[in-house]
């Protein structure tokens, strides 16, 4: 149902209820996935509203929220990427103003951006540029399915059934 | 030392170093701000000079910056409300209402049908304050003093009006999760009575004053163009949005709260220049206005209290769970997203400011126009730093 | 021998007279244009100092004098203190040739209006000393925008006075004030109207007023040409720019507006001359605290494609109907 | 012709737009003034009235020198920049033969009936330098012993007079109250504040 995103390898995709999340789709993207997927969404009309992470145990989730000027069809694009190795590509080509985003994620979590133009800190200072404020303790930290809502709701998508499948297993190895 | 900074002995901070490095021949790079007076407040601006033509432009941030979204997560989820105020003094109440709003969705509170409409009437009212202040603060910008006295008097008055049911004049925070701090009494919804129709008769003169003025439609037409691709690749919302052509108002485009009840128009310009984004503003508070008053109108048959009844201590705990909830501000979308893991402090608050996506726009926007120009597209932009920095 | 004694006592009194005449005006200016101001928006301005805060000038003065002459990094000293001095003296000689009076003119010379002009000149030099030495890239910037300015608004300043000249055949201006004597239909005003109005808004660029303040552009330039200027070096400028303004509204009512000529015969006096320059002036406070500042290419265009060529046709024109 | 029409009439027409400018500001400088002309006027009562100023306790009707407040501690637990430092009271310290009789009543087997701490606070201090005047404590005041006070004119020039000692405070309003009528400028400085 989701015909944006169509040809773009997404790990999982779900529509979410509007009235209690404020998405109307929930994309689960492998990184190397999120230039195309934005390119797609670009071409279908979509705007950028932000970027910013989530700090879980199994990695950050760097969530991507895009929506439409004419149509409220909310698309929160999730990548999940490991706390070792943070790194996503940037999606600045294509909309320029995730470059700040972008930067205010790399300031907060510590996740980099490979290919934005100008990855420098933008809102914390440069002296204290690696101190990553959002990053939990341990002790607070949780893991994504106890957090977020995902499995039922992909049992009420029944549009593409790859997708179904491939969603299953995706989430089978983030829990 | 992190690696960001330069250890080489050179003149300026790091962000002028790393600008310097592009510099061409013939060319003077200056530093606007963090103090120049027409960046409101403390955003600062690396521009590239060549003559008076702005060859290259980069706002560095970060001034203001509070790390509201790391108080989110220390703070009860009631607790953070006064944060709201604060992040944008323009236009405080819309962000109380995004977040408000979004914690509302995620505990499914249904708000009074009394809270909601005192909640527009108040928005609407605290977004006539934000468009006055940002109109005599742009006219400033462009060199004329007195404008800004006149808005004042006005936005004085919505002052005096919102002080009533606030108890604040500036950084509201009397939203409340699941309605509002306190009822409105008769005397408040008189004044407003009083206020509009004193209002509409003020605009004919501002209208007279500036918008008709031959040296301000000189100087704000076909400058600073932000077209609807623009908008798209940067995210700019509101206004600037308006300003492009594209009628799109979260109001209508997601209508939440009582919005959808009430007829009222979306100006919009199709010069996307900076007198396209002066226009829908002034426009705009003509329907805030249309709004008050059909809110007021639906008052007194209105459901339930200001509040809803046994709504939540500040130490509330909402179920396990996410919520985005976005609002029209006075800049553009307004959004709050959260993630509940069901303790008394939010798991993380994440706040999109509509002024950061627009001033992103600005650097490309401003490119090869004269200074002056510059400071007239970053005047139109209506930033609020605060709300830019968080 | 007398002669020259007595010329030279009257003129070290009119220096006198005028250096006194031109730290009143800046008083009384400052005070005025900041209630004026005040009013405009409602509000009442300076109160506290004085009564109606008629001595806050004066404390203002006083308060610039106290504070620290400080000279930036690797500033040109020399020039960069020379500016404001530059700025200020040639106010004071500008005002010898203006016939305030029947009686009351400091040095009657033929050539009185080449001389403003030629010294009027100056603010212009001190203006770019000023932001060239101060080090700073905003005074450079303001610097830049002055002497374009103040150069340009020249030319038509020079092509509607020289019209005026045209019909007097003179250049002292004390002749030019008697040829309008008599009545009020006598004044200049009505026989070159657009002369008037060219001279009128040439009048605001050569002392950098709102609008085109261009070179001190608050909002763009932050302070402009003086942004490093303390104490009296700012307040050497400050009163300079009022008595430019003065010179200029001065000469203006001489030209136009009758001197010190009432609106009908009998009625000559000193008076008329203050209550034209003061009527004038106000015009020009009026005119700051209503309109934006122009783009500085505007600024430009509108001398260089509105100004010139019509301060050039009513010269022509002017010519021509002379001559026929 | 058009471009005639638009680039030398049009603007000649529009120079009306800058009379009409001056026009406006000429109008405004005859009218008078409407700002407030401080230490000559001040702001009317009614809208001072609703000026949320800092915390202050309410007394009770009937004793307005003595506070509502029930020391439960709601206001102190949901302050969000924690500006508030409430102490209980203490029950009254026994003497010794009060203690000498619970003794042999309790070893009696009896029930002893030990008064109980009042429910006044000892110590009720706000930090108004971390208050966010957000309100939040008087909406959880079960016994509504908190409001905003409307005192405009208060100033404090030092930190330490910015923690105020709102019992204090409260004795001193409720002194103010019952003395004869006083200057609404003495009010600037209430006995309170000089105590904190």
């Amino acid at each position: 149902m989701l015909k944006a995103l169509e040809g773009v390898q997404t790990q999982c995709v779900a529509r979410q209820d509007k009235g209690t999340t404020g998405h109307v789709w929930s994309v689960f993207l492998a990184p190397g996935q999120v230039v195309k997927a934005a390119g797609k969404l670009y071409e279908a009309e979509y705007s950028l509203e932000d970027i910013f992470a989530l700090d879980f145990e199994e990695g950050f989730l760097v969530l991507y929220h895009f929506n439409r000027w004419l149509v409220d069809e909310r698309v929160v694009l999730r990548v999940l990427v490991p706390k070792n190795n943070p790194v996503v590509p940037s999606i600045a080509g294509i909309f320029q103003g995730a470059e700040w985003h972008e930067r205010e994620t790399r300031d907060f979590h510590g996740v980099r951006f490979e290919g934005n133009p100008n990855l420098v800190p933008l809102l914390m200072p440069v002296e204290t540029a690696d101190l990553f404020p959002l990053v939990k303790s341990d002790k607070v930290r949780a893991s994504i399915k106890t957090l977020l809502n995902l499995g039922e709701v992909v049992s009420c998508t029944k549009a593409i059934e790859e997708l179904f499948a491939e969603a299953e297993a995706g989430e089978a190895s983030e829990a | 030392m992190s690696a960001y900074q330069n250890s080489e002995q050179m003149k300026g901070d790091f962000y002028t170093q790393k600008f310097e490095a592009g510099k061409r021949d013939g060319t003077l790079i200056l530093n606007m701000g963090p103090q120049h007076p027409s960046t409101h407040g403390v955003l600062r601006i690396v521009v590239e000079l060549d003559g008076e033509y702005v060859v290259r432009a980069e706002p560095v941030l970060g001034y203001l910056h509070r790390m509201h979204e790391k108080m989110g997560e220390t703070q009860t989820w009631g607790g953070f409300i006064p944060n709201m105020g604060r992040v944008d003094y323009g236009h405080p109440m819309a962000w109380n209402w995004a977040y408000c709003g979004a914690v509302e969705k995620l505990m499914g509170i249904e708000v009074p049908e009394r809270a909601e409409l005192l909640r527009v009437i108040m928005t609407e009212l605290n977004r006539l304050t934000s468009h006055l202040l940002w109109w005599g603060a742009y006219i400033l910008d462009l060199g004329a003093f007195t404008p800004i006295m006149y808005a004042f008097d006005d936005r004085e008055m919505l002052l005096d009006i919102l002080q009533r049911p606030t108890a604040s004049r500036l950084t509201y925070s009397n939203f409340r999760v699941g309605g509002l701090q306190m009822d409105v009494d008769d005397k408040c919804i008189e004044m407003i009575k009083a206020f509009i129709p004193h209002f509409r008769k003020r605009l004919p003169m501002y209208k007279d004053l500036v918008t008709d003025n031959l040296i301000l439609r000189r100087r704000i037409e076909d400058i600073g163009i932000i077209d609807q691709d623009m908008c798209r690749r940067y995210g700019c919302t509101g206004p600037v949005l308006r300003g492009a052509g594209v009628a799109y108002d979260v109001r209508r485009a997601e209508p939440y709260s009582v919005y959808d009840r009430f007829d009222f128009e979306i100006p919009t310009q199709t010069s996307a220049c900076s007198a396209g984004r002066y226009l829908v503003r002034v426009a705009e508070m003509e329907q805030s206005m249309r709004i008050i008053e059909q809110a007021i109108e639906m008052l007194p048959s209105a459901q339930g209290g200001y509040i809803v009844d046994k709504a939540p201590k500040p130490a509330m705990k909402p179920p396990v769970g996410e919520a985005y909830f976005c609002v029209e501000g006075g800049r553009g979308k307004v959004g709050v997203y959260v993630v509940s893991d069901g303790s008394k402090t939010p798991y993380r608050v994440k706040l999109r400011a509509p002024g950061f996506s627009n001033l992103s726009a600005f650097a490309e926007a401003a490119t090869g126009t004269l200074i002056a120009d510059a400071v007239a597209i970053l005047g139109s932009l209506d930033l609020i730093i605060p709300e830019i920095d968080r | 021998m007398s002669a020259f004694v007595q010329q030279l006592l009257v003129l070290i009194v009119a220096a006198v007279a005028a250096m006194i005449w031109l730290g009143i005006n800046a008083l009384v200016w400052v005070y005025c244009e900041r209630k004026f101001a005040g009013h405009i928006q409602r509000r009442p301005g300076p109160f506290e100092v004085g009564p109606h805060g008629a001595l806050q000038p004066l404390i203002d003065g006083l308060k610039l004098m106290g504070k620290q002459l400080l000279t930036p990094d690797n500033a040109d000293a020399i020039l960069y203190w020379l500016a404001p001095i530059l700025s200020m003296l040639p106010v004071l000689l500008l005002f010898l040739p203006i016939p305030y009076g029947p009686v009351l003119t400091g040095m009657d010379v033929n050539l009185g209006l080449l001389l403003i002009l030629a010294f009027s000149s100056f603010n212009g030099l001190a203006v770019l000393l000023a932001g060239w030495s101060s080090n700073n890239k905003w005074g450079l910037l303001g610097a830049a925008r002055a002497v374009s300015q103040t150069v340009a608004y020249e030319i038509p300043l020079l092509l509607v006075v020289l019209a005026v000249t045209f019909m007097t055949g003179t250049l002292s201006l004390t002749e030019i004030t008697n040829m309008q004597a008599g009545h009020i239909g006598n004044w200049f005003i009505w026989k070159q109207p657009l002369a008037f109005l060219i001279f009128l808004v040439a009048m605001f660029g050569e002392t950098n007023r709102a609008p085109f303040d261009l070179a001190e552009a608050e909002s763009e330039l932050t302070a402009g040409f003086h942004t490093e200027y303390s104490s009296m070096g700012f307040g050497l400028f400050f009163m300079a720019e009022y008595g430019y303004m003065v010179v200029m509204c001065s000469v203006c009512s001489v030209l136009f507006l009758g001197g010190y000529h009432g609106p009908f015969p009998g009625v000559d006096g000193w008076w008329w001359m203050l209550l034209k320059t003061f009527a004038l002036l106000s015009f020009m406070v009026w005119v700051r605290w209503t309109y934006p500042r122009v783009r500085f290419d505007q600024l430009l265009n509108i001398n260089w494609k509105w100004l010139l060529p019509l301060a050039t046709f009513n010269l022509l024109a002017t010519a021509l109907i002379l001559k026929l | 012709m058009n471009t005639f029409r638009k680039h030398v009439i049009q603007p000649i027409i529009d120079c009306w737009s800058l009379i009409v400018g001056l026009k406006i500001t000429g109008k405004y400088f005859c009218k008078p003034l409407i700002t407030v002309h401080y230490p000559r006027e001040v702001i009317d009562s009614e809208n001072l009235s609703t000026y949320g100023g800092h915390v202050e306790l309410i007394g009770k009707p009937k004793d307005p020198a003595t506070p509502k407040c029930i020391s439960c501690m709601m206001c102190v637990t949901n302050c969000p920049s924690g500006c508030l430092t409430v102490v209980k009271s203490k029950a009254p310290k026994p003497t010794a033969d009060q203690e000498a009789a619970w003794k042999a009543a309790e070893e009696a087997g009896e029930k002893v009936e030990k008064p109980k701490a009042p429910k006044n606070p000892a110590k009720f201090i706000y930090d108004y330098t971390k208050c966010s005047l957000c309100g939040t404590c008087i909406e959880n005041c079960p016994a509504k012993s908190l409001r905003f006070s409307n005192n405009i004119y208060w100033v404090a020039t030092s930190r330490a007079e910015m923690k105020i000692d709102l019992l204090a405070r409260l004795k001193g309003q409720a002194a103010e109250v019952s003395a004869p009528a006083h200057a609404p400028k003495s009010e600037a400085s209430a006995p309170a504040e000089k105590e904190a």
